[in-house]
């Protein structure tokens, strides 16, 4: 089970260079983000740690273009982000894993989930991996909190097949029981793509090359 | 505008034209009176007269078949299902008419000439309207009667205006279809009104009686399934005879 | 009623027609009301009413072709609604606003104008017993329409209604789909109501939807059932609006209803 | 209009007593909405108008008072709804159907017996105007009675809307918390109706809710702003329809209306 | 921070007996639970692992009446638990806290949940041991993951202040940051009453003295 997932070598993407220049994020009158900088190269596996409520999931958010940014630039392989244009092509280029896995308002199959990932067959794949493939029939609604996880990783490993560079997760291992936390581990860390994985995780961060600290909506490097 | 001659759908399927009865179909029961009185004797009702809106009335299977069966279908003009109804099931479109409903003697007698030179019933409807005559004049003259010397203020609601002349009287303020805005209930309250003519089909008089303590005095328009119009003068007279003739 | 009347009934051209409208319309409407579902709009046949009354009496006042405004309004308020969609309260309190508003400002336009508002209400009516051969072209039209939309987007749809952000981040265009949506649900909805009646409207569209949202377990199956029930429900309920003379709409929304409230005994809806 | 008119116009009885209905049923009823908001029965008030509907034409059929029924079947109606509350799809499904079958069911049963229907529509009529003494006594005691119980429950109702599970782990009697507001919210669309006519109950109920939604960060919260605009709105709304010479329930829908289309200007509710 | 919770001796309640035998949960025709037999004694806290999918999150919300009992019986403290009636007052013999934190539908302050505990006081005292007091007035709706799951925590410290004896919690610590997670494993050792805690967290398991493992929808203790 903690082998390196050999299907990863089917991700065809480039991997993508982003670049967040002075980035502020308020909700209300309250800065959650300040002035954040923030330079991902090619490859980069990248873990963002920091106090619950540090502003970790805002940033994430406000690169997917979920949450509005008051100032500050974007820029991913050399194009910058707009927030507000030409959103749904952007989204090709980003697989996203969301902190909280909604249980969404309508039924939804999984297969549904998946087939709409980008890359079927690598999402599928994947799930086969995470153990999760013989739930591809059942509605979302009926899985178990650790099975919506799998099933979110599937998917954003399938958008990576489909050329997304880039693989934005919020706190991936949390539900999971200890087999899987090893294997998402292993599985992130075999993704030839960038990556920046918000985690509470020590097995997760120590497979990271770079760390990044966030405290009161500031963002430090921190010497691994 | 209206043939005189009889459509051919009906000479062709009653061949024998002269003893069947013509089948007429109506809106609602006051077209339907309208008809009986110039002569018609095959009369079906589609509306029932408890329908308050003929707008909204959806029709039952028996009705479109009625249409189907129909030498004329008769409606007032807003009654949307007649003409959707004639048109789905075909046929010349020269059998649908419009009648003018308003219970006035000079309408009544234009609409119901009108349709019996269509029915070929002008003598029924002569002789309908000579009794309607007599009938008016009597009833109009026990309610004015009834009201003695003095002419009470009253304000009407604008489909039951004629009711208002029958009773030998003039409106001092009209109201209605719409509900009343305020500047309206300013107006007619300051009429002082004594009467409300009320069309107890549609209503909206009651916050001027509120404000005036007048009487509201209910009439109606529509006759009953026997379709008979005098007796809705009939009706009407002996409302306004109890409620005019208590004044003091 | 006995056979022989019935059969009668059978060989009258607007019957045959109202069973045809009923199958083809029956099919491809409850498509539109699970998207209604999905998209927390169930008063919109109210509210689509009343904007069309609005738009006829804006017609009638401008001398235009009152139908034409009415359509075009309801198509207006229908797209109007879009980008309120990704709110945290969703769409339920706007199309409130839109369904008092829209009451509210064609008996104010008629009061102004005196126009007579019966004749207004008179072109929102419609009945499947007078359906007219160019109305069922019409519905035929529309419905064929709805089914190849839904065939098309029918995987967007589905990522649509579970979860706006995550069909954001499969590629959707989230905000153009869901005013796509909007807009042909208020202008099947209205057009409908004037060919069919607008009961009728209630019979093929919502209660089905209700129905199919407690029997299903995706945007495809809730379809299915959706359907089914749309067909095999108004078709019974019509066949009983034959036999006991009642006024059709009535009588589909009560057939169709009982059987949607049979299916609330299905213990474990997702 | 001139001011003296409009002094002229504030000396009408009628007028006096709709301004006093306005402030005391403008700042209860908005409590009534924002609930109708936390349920997801926004179409409420039309389903209660066609129950009533319904309710009448059995009380006249069976030859008891026909308000007396009305009420009956309303309260019933919105108890009938209670055990559904905890499913996925939620109350605006069983909303859905109860506002169809209770139109078709009238319609049908109107038609059936050849009640006269006049005498229905009459009894479900309302206006501001029209309050008379005794209406506004009930309206005044139904309003105290909606305080009465948002203020006695209200830590309760927070929750309830919140989220059912946790409220029932905080030992909350939720079926009957639920059922308890879905009677009074019945109860109370359907007496102001009758008592106010059918926008005004918009006016004061519905849209000051949705408007709260935007403005509000918590029952309580929301529960103040709807009151404020509730009141406010109507007054002002009551101000320019004896200004401008309108009928009453559009105006003041259009009024209230238009503060709530404002209130989406707030960028970011909860 | 990582002290004992010192406030835990104001919780005043009577630790809870809790006898599960035979208990079956089903989702349609699938068993998730399968006869299981469980018997927690007064001040047992218990670790109840499993793999994702288990039927673990079930189990819990079968005590807690959340999910139908297909057969099997539930005692606490002598009392039969019917799935069914006088619910609302069997509540506050349990505190809860569940594994998906849910958002609301409605708008609620922090304040009202805590308010409606059972023990506003003692919940307060939680909320700010674990550093989210500041948070009372603002809305559920706008906390972080972690944040939501330390008032989750208060608010069931606070229903235990009022006389439960029974805390099942699942997965309490997967939302939170380092030091959260030592808070919070802390915190519930040091609770006076019976406890039944899902866990993907070997921190918290190892402060337990006694291991359930789930598998398949059965239950089997480990020797710890
Ligand atoms: N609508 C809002 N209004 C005010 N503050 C908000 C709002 N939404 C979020 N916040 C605050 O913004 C801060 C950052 O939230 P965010 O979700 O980014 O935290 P995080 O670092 O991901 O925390 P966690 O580890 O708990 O997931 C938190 O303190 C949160 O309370
Ligand atoms: N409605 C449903 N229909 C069919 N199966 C269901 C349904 N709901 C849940 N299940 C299944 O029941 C099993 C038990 O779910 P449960 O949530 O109890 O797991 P769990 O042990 O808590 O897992 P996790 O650690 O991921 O939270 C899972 O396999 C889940 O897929
Ligand atoms: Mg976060
Ligand atoms: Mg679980
Ligand atoms: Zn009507």
């Amino acid at each position: 089970m903690t082998m390196l997932w050999t299907e990863a070598t089917a991700i065809s993407a480039q991997p993508a260079r982003l670049i967040i220049e002075q980035l502020v994020c308020r909700y209300g009158a309250t800065c959650v983000v300040d002035h954040v900088d923030l330079a991902l190269n090619p490859g980069d596996h990248v873990a963002l740690i920091g106090g619950n409520g540090s502003g970790k999931s805002t940033v994430l958010r406000a690169i997917m273009g979920f949450h509005p940014i008051s100032s500050g630039t974007l820029v991913l392989d050399q194009q910058t982000i707009h927030p507000r244009t030409k959103r749904a092509n952007q989204y090709r280029h980003i697989a996203w894993m969301p902190q909280r896995q909604t249980l969404g308002h309508f039924p939804l199959r999984v297969r549904e989930l998946l087939e709409r990932s980008g890359n079927v067959r690598l999402a599928i794949q994947a799930a086969a991996h995470l153990a999760v493939d013989q739930l591809m029939d059942r509605p979302m609604q009926t899985l178990s909190g650790g099975q919506i996880q799998r099933i979110f990783l599937a998917r954003a490993i399938g958008s990576l097949g489909a050329g997304a560079g880039l693989l934005l997760a919020d706190e991936p291992t949390a539900a999971l029981d200890f087999a899987g936390q090893t294997v998402v581990a292993d599985v992130l860390a075999s993704l030839p793509v960038t990556m920046l994985v918000v985690t509470h995780d020590r097995a997760v961060v120590a497979r990271c090359q770079r760390v990044l600290e966030m405290a009161g909506g500031s963002l430090r490097e921190l010497a691994v | 505008q209206p043939n005189t001659t009889a459509p051919s759908a009906t000479t062709t399927s009653a061949p024998s034209g002269a003893t069947q009865p013509l089948k007429i179909v109506a809106s609602t029961s006051w077209v339907g009176a309208f008809a009986k009185a110039a002569g018609a004797t095959d009369i079906t009702i589609i509306a029932p007269s408890s329908v308050q809106h003929p707008p909204d009335y959806d029709p039952k299977p028996s009705d479109l078949q009625a249409v189907a069966d129909a030498d004329y279908v008769l409606y007032a003009g807003f009654e949307g299902f007649a003409p959707r109804l004639q048109e789905a099931v075909g046929g010349s479109a020269e059998r649908l008419l419009t009648v003018q409903t308003e219970n006035s003697p000079a309408v009544i007698k234009a609409e119901v000439l009108r349709l019996s030179d269509l029915f070929g019933t002008r003598p029924h409807a002569e002789a309908f309207l000579t009794r309607f005559d007599a009938e008016y004049t009597r009833l109009s003259q026990d309610v004015r009667t009834a009201i003695g010397a003095q002419t009470p203020i009253v304000v009407s609601q604008a489909f039951v205006v004629p009711w208002v002349g029958f009773a030998g009287l003039e409106p001092a303020g009209v109201y209605g279809p719409a509900p009343l805005t305020p500047e309206e209930l300013a107006t007619l309250t300051k009429a002082q009104p004594r009467f409300i003519f009320e069309n107890v089909h549609m209503g909206g008089g009651q916050p001027i009686a509120e404000a005036t303590t007048a009487t509201v005095i209910n009439l109606i328009n529509f006759p009953d399934a026997d379709l008979d119009l005098l007796a809705v003068f009939q009706k009407n007279a002996d409302t306004l005879k109890s409620a005019l003739g208590t004044t003091p | 009623m006995n056979s022989v009347e019935f059969i009668d009934l059978l060989r009258l051209l607007p019957v045959q027609r109202a069973i045809i409208a009923l199958i083809v319309a029956g099919s491809a409407f409850p498509i539109i009301g699970v998207w209604i579902m999905g998209l927390n709009i169930l008063p919109v046949r109210f509210a689509m009413m009343h904007v069309a009354l609005f738009g006829i009496a804006l017609g009638l006042l401008l001398g235009i072709e009152p139908t034409l405004i009415a359509l075009l309004v309801c198509g207006a308020s229908g797209a109007s609604l879009a980008p309120l969609a990704h709110r945290p309260a969703g769409l339920a309190g706007p199309m409130g606003i839109v369904m008092t508003m829209a009451i509210a400002s064609a008996l104010l336009l008629l009061s102004q104008t005196g126009i007579n508002a019966n004749g207004a209400f008179e072109l929102l009516w419609g009945s499947i017993l007078a359906t007219r051969q160019s109305d069922l072209i019409v519905l035929v039209v529309v419905s064929i329409g709805i089914l190849g939309v839904y065939g098309w987007q029918r995987r967007d749809i589905a990522l649509l209604l579970y979860d706006r952000e995550i069909a954001l981040c499969s590629g959707i265009a989230v905000d153009r789909l869901t005013m796509g949506l909007l807009i042909i649900i208020a202008l099947s909805i209205a057009a409908a109501v004037r060919l069919t009646g607008a009961l009728l409207v209630d019979a093929i569209t919502i209660l089905p939807a209700i129905a199919a949202r407690n029997l299903g377990q995706s945007l495809g199956s809730m379809i299915a059932w959706a359907m089914a029930i749309g067909v095999v429900g108004n078709l019974v309920g019509f066949c009983l609006t034959l036999m006991f003379n009642q006024p059709p709409g009535p009588m589909l929304v009560i057939t169709v209803g009982c059987i949607t409230i049979l299916s609330y005994l299905r213990k474990e809806p997702v």
